[in-house]
């Protein structure tokens, strides 16, 4: 009984386990150890009704490597595309380093619950990122620009080790200069001394919030784990409810369909009922950080 | 993808029953394919074609280190290797042949088989793993190893990722192959305490696992000592059958809970296991710590 | 649901015949246990089976199978294993257990693997008398409504044959002359009283409804820690559970190392690794945080979810585990009791 | 020429390290070594103190290669000192796990390490392109001893499924008889390694007579195993008397110990058995023994190697004899338990490359000695004297080219185990 075993790789399957054939279009790099990939579906239909929210991940593949969750950086709001920033730690992202533009890798999802979108319109956003917590909120945060008009104030506080490490530091730069938005940038220390703006951590950025609505906001932050503690506490100090701060988790995923079970938490699964939780669903779920 | 060059391998065998070599070379069907994806450089045991001092991408080193002789050709082989694996109980943990390490009495027994003669061939030495001397990136247990965990651990290696081993005990492969639990039968079975990935053999012919594979990365050796002397089996035996595998692994890793002294080995500082898990080192304290009994009631 | 009878000195001819159907597995004694194996004298089967080692999971997400070949960047889909098969002899806990798996691997995502295996095999259910180990009263899964091909219930010297499913009733046709579709007010008594006695067995019982709460509040028990220094962390407990369901997936290269297969093969939430991600960082490093996910899972997050646990109160663990951490002893141990871990 | 020293650091295509030297002085050869360089392991010391089914385990970790041998002459031991009477079921088992051994060894040694020598090869891989076929009919009978090993013990190499008293489990007829009938398919592939070696000329430089030892077996046919050991002098032996064949001692160039017979090197193996019982070989092998029989044979150690290529068919031929016997049994007997926990037992089998004794010594349910002499270790002296006698009829005969494979060829004919040789030893309780 193998019917079905010539299911064309490209189209999207019946198999929720399939990868899609896509072409790395576009990488560089971002730092030492980050990588900025764009890809595209190979097939030219799917690629344009490629559709996900911003917070979704997707599922990497190497054939006779293995598959890895990798938050979307890019917006659905500019279709055709996906792009990931990655970090190199292990067996996948080691040998996805080796693959240059034009190959071929398989990729699946749209996976994970992503953004509340429908309930964060008309609000006021404040989005806190530090190191590689850039790959998820970079989607929403190219949302927001690109539907700016259905959105409340908006606040971008981004901080890094040093200025090299500050990922997508360009773009970013563009983004400070932009009237639409405030958005603040800081490095812990700069053996440059060379950098232009804020030093210190990314928790010295708060006073410069001023006209927030704090009932009325949604505040998201990803980052290193340190970060969470002191960042959320500046949230709650500023009046945030604590079901409308958002934050991305990782764990370990070998599906990202909710079967494996690695990313259970309680009654929960990370990547079916994550990986967007709110600060309220860490007090109330234990495990969950 | 690029085209990658044949990644240049050698194995390599030092003291030990060459078991592990013979498992290679035991692979009929699979040779000509081992030997058309890497370049083989030396396979003493099977070819008389070496080549010695060339840079080596993958080395195998099965057995454990005997001899002054052999430490100075391991010391070679590491300055040479990208990557070295350690293949077998013997490399990994001393072997058999390690099972009174820390006793102290290797120099009497060794006068006691060879007597007062001076060897002109090597310098003998109690038998250490390799880790002991040198960086030893992977460790496949197995006495001897299974292939189908070398071809994986080789396939991963040649094309330059990283090899991940089995972290269950044999417990769960008997289970896959549904045998009888011949602890519960009341049979002094290893199987909790004994790295997985032999596909749990013994248990699958009706015998309990003498622990051929050595420690699994999480064994709690203090419960499966407990549970053993319930079910009246003497400390020695139950230390005696943990040793006889385990080696210096066993040895080193539940000195205190088998009741056992350690000696460092002479003179070189121990290397770190580049593939322990994680932080094994704080399970081991945990486990290690105080047995279950000592430990309730106390407030933690 | 329809009901017909089969005497029991027909059993065999009407095993028999269902092979006509696909292969035919069922319980067969394995030393002084039982596991499904396949039946091809159809007198072997064990009747008296209570529970087998391994649940009938292993028909659906085998403990290791391949789930896509590869070579280069293409992936075809495996399928070796399914075909016809009919399992003969569940008990109510075991055909719960696969109601359980359903819900995980039919639901959202379907899963072709299971979905495949599971649409090519017919389920037909025994009925059990329960020992000291079963405790599928307290889990409410002792009877099924649902969830099977054809149910046969013990009646003296009959079977009352429950027909659950059109392909159920297919199975019938195939020996139809074998059943009588004659139920009297007799059979319904003995029926009952035949439950009672079943009800009175169970020496396990326990109250469950207030699990989640119970699990709650000894969160920051030492109970946990107790239980870690004697657990094994063996993952035998996983291994045999009909509704545990973690896997892990790896590709694993042919020596021509240019294809290869996408494997797949049972984890435990009790392995050391289980929640290890990149760059070292383990959520679960403690043996005592994963028991504690273990037992979660069993007992206060599948309740959250679903209003019931996912212990189908088989007793596969309390036969299982060597050092007696089973969910009857949690339980018995997170009420305050007295345990024998 | 200028010639003074020959040193071959390490035999290649022998399982263990060692080398030999060959030293000249003034023209004259001065000195011959066999050189073992195998580390020690003193497991006749770790055997101390151990239940007897744990140094089972351990004893048979001695050698991949003779593994089965090992184990087998450890069990025979074990259940002389401890009283057990094994079952017959348990006996053809045995007798067919040996076969497999015999087997694998004989085929691995004839067809991948021997007769790239003689063809001029560096190893069997190198052979492939020009001689494909007889590597593959190699590989399919050692791949055949290897499976066989693997059903009867449980694994290729040290198997566990053999223990003291019986098995641990035992095949299923079907199992049984699909080894049966491959064993038949294979006896083509196994007299190939026959042909080969009967039409191509055996050199001669080294040879010189020996005296030959091997084990006498219990019944008239031809065999391994048995309590009486058969010298080419006439003598014979009781195993248990096995100290007063091999006089074991230790050399300053060497980890294994040195073993002489009356004060003369020996020789065991193949070429032992065949010359003191090839007349009972019957079948195929019988009939090839017949055709390739010479009187070379008792002074030519490298007919060793047509020994064993004629050894592998008889194996091949035993292999449907004793499945015939083995499926008549309906019932799996028991795990025999001991009579008693004291006492003593010396065993003898024939491990591919000689007679093997194991001796143990049981108190109080423990082993408090062990000692155990491999073939290896008893013909290594014969071996270095073959090595000496070439060195000088080639030095003679100013025949100096290829001189280290001329040697080493000769080291490879005897099959050397040399981590066999280098651990065993006896040893009272420590
Ligand atoms: C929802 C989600 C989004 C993520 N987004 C990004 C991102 O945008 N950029 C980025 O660089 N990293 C991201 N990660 C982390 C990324 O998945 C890991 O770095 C990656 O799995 C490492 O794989 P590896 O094979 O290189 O490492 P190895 O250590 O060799 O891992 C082996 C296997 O373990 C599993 N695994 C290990 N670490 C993780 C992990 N952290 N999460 C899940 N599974 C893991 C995977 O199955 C992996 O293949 C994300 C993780 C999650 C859960
Ligand atoms: S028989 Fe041994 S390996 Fe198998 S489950 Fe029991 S203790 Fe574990
Ligand atoms: S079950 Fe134990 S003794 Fe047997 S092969 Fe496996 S690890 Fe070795
Ligand atoms: S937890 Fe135990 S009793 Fe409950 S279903 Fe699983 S194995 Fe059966």
């Amino acid at each position: 009984m193998t019917d079905n075993s010539q299911i064309a790789a490209s189209a999207p399957s019946a198999n929720p386990f399939m990868p899609e054939q896509m072409r790395i279009v576009r990488r560089s790099d971002l730092t030492s150890d980050v990588r900025f990939f764009q890809v595209r579906p190979v097939d030219m239909e799917r690629a344009l009704s490629l559709d996900y929210k911003p917070g979704q991940f997707m599922m990497v593949s190497l054939a006779g490597v293995g598959e890895a969750p990798f938050s979307i950086s890019s917006t659905p709001s500019r279709p055709g595309m996906l792009e990931f920033c990655i970090r190199k730690v292990g067996r996948l992202t080691g040998e996805l380093f080796k693959y240059k533009e034009n190959s071929i890798i398989g990729v699946r999802g749209p996976y994970g619950n992503g953004f509340p979108l429908e309930k964060m319109i008309g609000k006021d956003i404040l989005i806190v990122v530090g190191g590689l917590g850039v790959a998820p909120l970079r989607s929403l945060l190219l949302y927001i620009l690109d539907n700016r008009d259905k959105f409340g104030k908006f606040y971008v506080l981004h901080g890094a080790r040093t200025p090299a490490e500050m990922l997508f530091r360009k773009e970013f730069f563009e983004i400070k200069e932009r009237d639409d938005l405030e958005c603040f940038l800081t490095v812990d220390n700069d053996p440059t001394s060379q950098w232009p703006f804020n030093k210190g951590v990314v928790t010295d950025l708060f006073p410069k919030i001023k006209e927030l609505d704090p009932g009325n906001t949604f505040a998201t932050i990803c980052g290193p784990p340190v970060m969470y503690k002191f960042v959320v506490a500046e949230f709650l100090k500023l009046g945030i409810p604590k079901h409308q701060i958002l934050m991305t988790l990782e764990r370990r995923m070998h599906c990202g369909i909710g079967k494996c079970g690695h990313c259970a938490i309680g009654s929960i699964y990370t990547c079916l009922d994550g990986p967007v939780f709110s600060y309220w669903d860490v007090l109330h779920m234990k495990d969950l950080i | 993808m690029a085209e990658i060059p044949k990644p240049k391998v050698g194995f390599y065998g030092f003291t030990g029953c060459a078991g592990d070599l013979l498992t290679i070379l035991h692979c009929e069907d699979e040779l000509l394919d081992i030997f058309n994806a890497v370049d083989i450089r030396s396979f003493l045991m099977a070819s008389s074609d070496v080549h010695d001092d060339e840079e080596l991408d993958i080395a195998f080193v099965e057995g454990s280190i005997t001899t002054d002789h052999q430490l100075e050709s391991l010391k070679g082989i590491r300055k040479r290797s990208k990557v070295l694996v350690a293949i077998g109980s013997c490399a990994c943990f001393g072997g058999p042949q390690a099972a009174r390490l820390g006793c102290g009495d290797w120099e009497k027994r060794f006068k006691k088989v060879y007597g007062e003669v001076k060897h002109t061939v090597a310098e003998p030495r109690e038998s250490h793993p390799l880790d002991e001397y040198v960086k030893v990136d992977y460790c496949i247990p197995g006495c001897p190893i299974d292939k189908h965990q070398f071809f994986f651990a080789l396939t991963r290696l040649a094309k330059g990722m990283p090899v991940e081993l089995t972290t269950f005990p044999v417990c769960a492969e008997c289970k896959w192959n549904e045998n009888e639990c011949l602890l519960l039968k009341g049979e002094l079975c290893l199987g909790p305490v004994t790295a997985g990935g032999c596909n749990s053999r013994c248990p699958n012919h009706n015998l309990p696992c003498v622990g051929c594979w050595g420690p699994t990365s999480e064994a709690n050796v203090a419960s499966e000592i407990n549970l053993l002397k319930e079910r009246n089996f003497s400390a020695e035996e139950i230390v005696n059958k943990l040793r006889l595998f385990g080696g210096a692994a066993m040895v080193r890793r539940f000195a205190d809970l088998l009741g056992i002294k350690t000696e460092e080995p002479a003179g070189k500082p121990r290397q770190k296991k580049a593939r322990k898990p994680v932080a094994a080192g704080k399970a081991k304290k945990k486990t290690a710590s105080k047995s279950p009994k000592a430990k309730s009631g106390k407030k933690r | 649901m329809k009901a017909l009878k089969l005497k029991k000195e027909d059993l065999y001819a009407y095993l028999e015949s269902l092979k006509s159907y696909g292969e035919l597995w069922g319980p067969v004694p394995r030393g002084e246990r039982y596991v499904y194996a396949r039946l091809t004298n159809v007198r072997e089967v064990a009747l008296q089976a209570l529970r087998t080692i391994l649940p009938p999971k292993k028909f659906f997400v085998p403990p290791r199978f391949n789930m896509f070949r590869y070579s280069e960047d293409r992936y075809t889909e495996v399928f070796d294993d399914v075909k016809p098969r009919v399992l003969f002899g569940l008990h109510p806990c075991d055909i719960h257990g696969l109601m359980i798996l359903d819900e995980l691997f039919l639901e959202r995502f379907p899963d072709p693997y299971y979905r495949k295996r599971r649409e090519a095999t017919a389920i037909i259910g025994l009925s059990c008398i329960p020992d000291d180990k079963c405790m599928a009263r307290s889990t409410n899964t002792h009877a099924v409504e649902g969830g099977f091909d054809l149910a046969f219930n013990e009646l003296g010297d009959e079977y009352l044959v429950w027909v659950g499913s059109s392909l159920g009733d297919d199975l019938v046709r195939l020996n139809l002359d074998l059943f009588n579709e004659e139920i009297d007010a007799q059979d319904l008594q003995k029926y009952l009283e035949w439950r009672r006695k079943r009800d009175s067995r169970y020496k396990l019982n326990f109250d469950l409804t207030g699990m989640p709460d119970i699990m709650e509040l000894s969160w920051d028990s030492d109970l946990w820690q107790e239980l870690a220094d004697k657990c094994l962390a063996c993952g035998a407990c996983s291994m045999v559970c009909p509704t545990c369901n973690c896997y892990n997936i790896r590709d694993v290269s042919d020596l021509s190392l240019e294809s290869g297969v996408r494997e797949r093969h049972w984890d435990s939430c009790m392995n050391k690794e289980y929640a290890l991600v990149a760059g070292g960082h383990n959520f679960r490093e403690a043996r005592a945080e994963r028991l504690k996910l273990y037992y979660t899972h069993k007992l206060k997050a599948f309740i959250t979810e679903y209003g019931k646990p996912s212990c189908v109160g088989c007793g596969r663990c309390i036969d299982t585990c060597p050092v007696n951490i089973n969910v009857a002893e949690v339980i018995r141990a997170l009420k305050g009791q007295e345990v024998k871990v | 020429m200028s010639l003074n020293r020959i040193k071959i650091e390490s035999l290649a295509r022998v399982e263990g390290h060692g080398g030999i030297t060959v030293e000249f002085k003034g023209g004259k050869l001065s000195n011959v070594t066999v050189d073992i360089h195998e580390g020690p392991r003193l497991l006749e010391t770790i055997a101390v103190g151990r239940i007897p089914s744990e140094v089972v385990s351990l004893t048979c970790r001695i050698c991949a290669i003779c593994t089965i041998s090992h184990r087998y002459a450890a069990l025979r031991a074990m259940e002389k000192a401890l009283e057990i009477e094994i079952p017959p079921k348990v006996h053809l088992m045995r007798e067919l796990m040996h076969c497999g051994e015999m087997i694998e060894s004989n085929a691995l040694h004839v067809f991948l390490l021997a007769l790239p020598d003689y063809l001029g090869y560096p190893s069997a891989v190198h052979m492939v392109p020009d001689h494909a076929e007889d590597v593959q009919a190699g590989l399919r009978v050692k791949k055949f001893g290897v499976k066989l090993m693997e059903l009867t013990s449980a694994r290729p190499i040290h198997g566990e499924n053999p223990v003291i008293g019986g098995f641990g489990k035992y095949p299923s007829k079907a199992e049984l008889l699909r080894f049966k009938y491959e064993a038949e398919s294979l006896i083509p592939d196994a007299e190939r390694g026959v042909e080969i070696l009967r039409n191509l000329r055996q050199p001669t430089y080294m040879e010189e007579g020996m005296t030959f030892m091997c084990i006498k077996p219990e019944h008239d046919r031809y065999g391994w195993v048995g309590d009486r050991i058969l010298v080419s002098t006439g003598e014979e032996f009781n195993a248990w008397d096995y100290r007063k064949l091999t006089n074991e001692r230790v050399v300053p160039h060497s980890m294994a110990k040195r073993s002489r017979f009356q004060d003369k090197p020996y020789f065991v193996g193949a070429l032992a058995r065949f010359n003191l019982l090839g007349e009972r070989l019957d079948g195929a092998a019988g009939e090839h023994f017949r055709r390739c029989y010479n009187l070379s044979w008792i002074r030519n150690p490298m007919y060793n190697n047509v020994a064993q290529a004629i050894e592998t068919v008889w194996a091949l031929e035993e292999v449907p004899r004793i499945v015939d016997k083995l499926v008549a049994y309906e019932e799996d007997p028991e795990i025999v338990a001991p009579s008693r926990d004291r006492g003593a037992g010396s065993a003898a089998v024939e491990a591919p490359r000689g007679t093997l004794y194991h001796h143990y010594e049981v108190a109080d349910g423990k082993v408090i000695r062990a000692d155990i002499v491999t073939p290896t270790a008893q013909f290594l002296d014969m071996m270095e004297q073959h090595i000496r006698v070439a060195a000088e009829n080639l030095l003679k005969e100013g025949d100096t080219e290829d001189v280290e494979l001329k040697l080493e060829m000769i080291a490879r004919a005897y099959d050397p185990c040399i981590s066999c040789a280098t651990h065993l030893v006896k040893v009272r309780g420590i």
